[in-house]
């Protein structure tokens, strides 16, 4: 029931509201490439909380026209040239949060509720230029008690990479329950895999607590090192060579072509 | 004082500010603080929990990205780290970039959690080793978070202090201003005055930072130094000799 | 780190505000006969989202005040008759709910909330009588949207049986979810546990993922069979003849009584 | 007819209202429904997920009691199955008790999850055998939950017909209203009017309910006794000859 990561990325159409992962929970990065290869555009990425090297890539081929997110950041590797280049021309528009009311909007969305309140916030900027949230009174309240409400973030897609998958169409997240959120919040999840196992993932309790069932679950492809070159917390570690060989080539658009031409768009793993 | 000294100086400093919490949680990449937080969880069993975000080993929270907002509003975390492109004399910090947003430049990554853990951890500790004009601000070109806030606003917890590698300011929530408690030895009054971009309360006979203890140093190297090469490998090779 | 049920209780004084999970979630009913034996008073029962034979034995003792919950249920064993009894002689007070608001109201107090807004509800009985939900405007709506907002549960303490605990006081919960809920919603969480292990729970990714992490917890105590006379989801099923002997007994005042003694006052697991 | 050939009857009906459904969502202690379910994904796979709760076995759901509420918040739960002590003839139920609230007698368990649920799952079906007019009432003591809601009131879901062991009426939301649709052959037009305590359309020349697909019987002995047996084990016992 797996398809390949080319038919995974040919359901994530033009314009898609897209959310993906902090580089610690699993990046589905091969199916980010196929992505930029399959020339998407105008992506609404939300990255959760946080984005980095996947938002980066995108955002520097010209496939994304907002940025939801809490931060992009590519840990020691910063600073985020492409993502500097695009706030700088404003060539996408920056939806700019902190993290946990990303995950309040998830978590609105995934308990089909218009707005979570959430505490903190009131005198950051970040209320300024928000464009969706309000300052509501707290109804439980008698004095004065302004409170954030986070209205519902409902992806259409969830994409991320995993350790394990199950024929059933089940998937293994362990305690990156992020996940679990973002697959219940969106209107259908894709994920690669590093691997499938031949038994069900709910039929041991021990697994089947980390388990999103397949009714969430949209796609599956096999995909091992999915998440190169970043690590992969059941997986491999990053490749340090290989990101400063990003950040060297990213300074200049010209470089970063050069980055996409030769890691991009002349391989196809899949 | 070399910077090896200067940091595991800041390490011992950091630690005896964390004595008394139970639940202390560190960025993952804030090696200073997180090498500070083993280190006091080592010598007193105060934190009790320790949690590098980030880190899996190192993590106990079982509930996704959303469990360390949460454990704050539950008032279950006791004292966090926050830093900031810019830190202004009220407190404020900011972690978007310079300039008028949103067209900042340049845009550092952005707010991250700041926002919100800013309002719900008791004792923040604001951390940042560079101390120049350049990042103390009289005034933040964006607060990501603020440093105070008015008597309406839910705010249990908020600003501690301010450590750099020149100084140690307590913060003054009545007053919205920095006090500076000590000099770190390797700096002086008239440098902290040079280079602080704020105006600050102090006294002439402000104290000098005292020399980390040495059990302390003994304890970082011989019991502390193997967590923290787990988690921070290419920090614990830079402090600690024996690598 | 264990201590016994008897210590497990003491922990638990008159006036507590205590969470309990429903029957197929794992009730601690020795730790339940203990409370009754150390004749605690005054509880207010929080049944998550409904509850069965504890807060009937518990509401028959006489311990208990308060009941909110979406239900008390027997299941086949169903009438309770001493609910029923302290209904009809107003002996407890009633806070009806409906599974989703007691979900969302311990979620309002897991993320610090004032309160969650819940879709449905609106137009039952349930919203004339229950104490604290109000019906607010729903802000991020143009037109007339009411909505019920359902403030905060906080429980005292979180109470229930879990397959394991290791020595660092973690305890697994696998797929049972609610009482990660229950227990970070709560001031503090009591758990009788079938075993302890002698690995860390969190060592290894597949057990991690089902852990509640020992910051939450403030006892632990060893009591293989637990739950008995209940089922147990990782466990011995129910003894069907002893609830049937229950049925029996509870009729009346007196037999329930008599149960008590036999049951309860008689026996001393710990 | 017998009781046991009735229920095997039910069975089919109910199958056959949830063909087309993608997931249906069962309580613990309803076996009919449940074994419905089963025999639906077993003939059609349609619908593709059944989820038995209470059941460990026969439930995917993997994030706590609360994810059934989520799940049929998200639009992801395409049929269920409330009953009640009262069911009035606007498809009012009543799961609290008989009298005035508080002091209901009986007080049965409670109103679950049914004030929630009622509104987000599109197609709910009340299932209740016994057809008295005890039961299905003019008007309800309490309403657990209401059968019809306000132009103005969020709703997805709602009743789509009431089958009990005589009949099967469907609820007409325009009108608030049920219409009988079928007659069991055990029962008759004026034993369904004689049983019944609310008001309800239904035409003179009413269809009797057709006897249940042989094939479809043959598919429940055969292929889903066994899931049957393993979640219902009493239940089982009842309906299967082969045990």
């Amino acid at each position: 029931m797996t398809i390949s990561v080319q038919e995974l990325v040919n359901l994530i159409p033009y314009g898609t509201k897209l959310a993906i992962p902090a580089d610690y929970a699993g990046v589905a990065m091969e199916a980010t490439r196929a992505l930029i290869r399959k020339g998407v555009r105008n992506l609404h990425i939300v990255g959760v909380p946080t984005s980095g090297l996947q938002s980066e890539l995108l955002i520097g081929a010209g496939c994304v026209s907002i940025f939801e997110s809490s931060a992009l950041t590519l840990g020691e590797y910063n600073p985020a040239y492409r993502f500097s280049d695009a706030v700088k021309n404003k060539s996408i528009d920056l939806v700019d949060a902190t993290c946990p009311a990303i995950h309040a909007g998830l978590q609105a969305s995934q308990k089909g509720i218009p707005y979570m309140p959430l505490r903190g916030i009131l005198g950051s900027d970040l209320l300024k230029h928000h464009p969706n949230w309000k300052i509501i009174q707290n109804p439980f309240s008698q004095g004065d008690d302004p409170i954030v409400a986070i209205p519902a973030i409902q992806p259409d897609i969830s994409l991320f990479h995993a350790p394990l998958g199950d024929k059933q169409g089940n998937v293994w997240v362990g305690r990156r329950r992020e996940l679990v959120t973002m697959a219940q919040a969106s209107k259908t999840t894709l994920v690669t895999v590093e691997n499938i196992v031949d038994t069900n993932l709910l039929d041991d309790e021990k697994t089947a607590a980390g388990v999103i069932p397949s009714l969430y679950i949209g796609g599956v492809s096999v995909c091992p090192k999915g998440s190169w070159p970043l690590d992969f917390w059941q997986g491999d570690t990053e490749d340090t060579e290989h990101l400063n060989l990003y950040k060297q080539k990213s300074r200049t658009k010209e470089g970063f072509q050069d980055y996409l031409n030769e890691f991009v768009f002349s391989r196809e793993h899949s | 004082m070399s910077t090896v000294a200067e940091k595991r100086a800041l390490i011992c400093f950091i630690a005896a500010l964390l004595k008394g919490c139970n639940h202390v949680a560190v960025g993952a990449s804030s090696p200073i603080p997180g090498t500070a937080a083993l280190l006091a969880k080592e010598a007193w069993d105060s934190p009790r929990h320790v949690n590098i975000l980030g880190s899996v080993k190192n993590n106990f929270l079982t509930n996704g990205g959303q469990e360390l907002f949460d454990c704050a509003a539950q008032g279950r975390i006791d004292a966090f780290f926050l830093g900031g492109g810019q830190i202004d004399g009220q407190a404020n910090i900011n972690l978007m970039g310079r300039g008028e947003y949103p067209s900042c430049e340049p845009r550092w990554p952005g707010t991250f959690g700041s926002a919100y853990l800013y309002f719900l951890i008791p004792k923040v500790i604001l951390f940042r080793e560079e101390h120049s004009k350049r990042v103390l601000v009289d005034k933040v070109d964006f607060i990501s978070a603020p440093g105070t806030s008015d008597e309406n606003i839910y705010r249990k917890g908020g600003p501690y202090g301010l450590l750099t590698n020149k100084a140690f300011f307590r913060f003054q929530k009545e007053k919205a201003r920095f006090h500076l408690e000590f000099i770190h030895p390797s700096s002086s009054l008239e440098d902290i005055l040079d280079n602080t971009g704020f105006e600050f309360d102090y006294k002439a006979n402000t104290l000098i930072t005292a020399d980390p203890d040495p059990e302390l140093l003994k304890l970082l190297d011989n019991k502390v130094s193997s967590k923290v090469k787990e988690v921070y490998p290419q920090f614990s090779h830079s402090i600690f000799k024996r690598d």
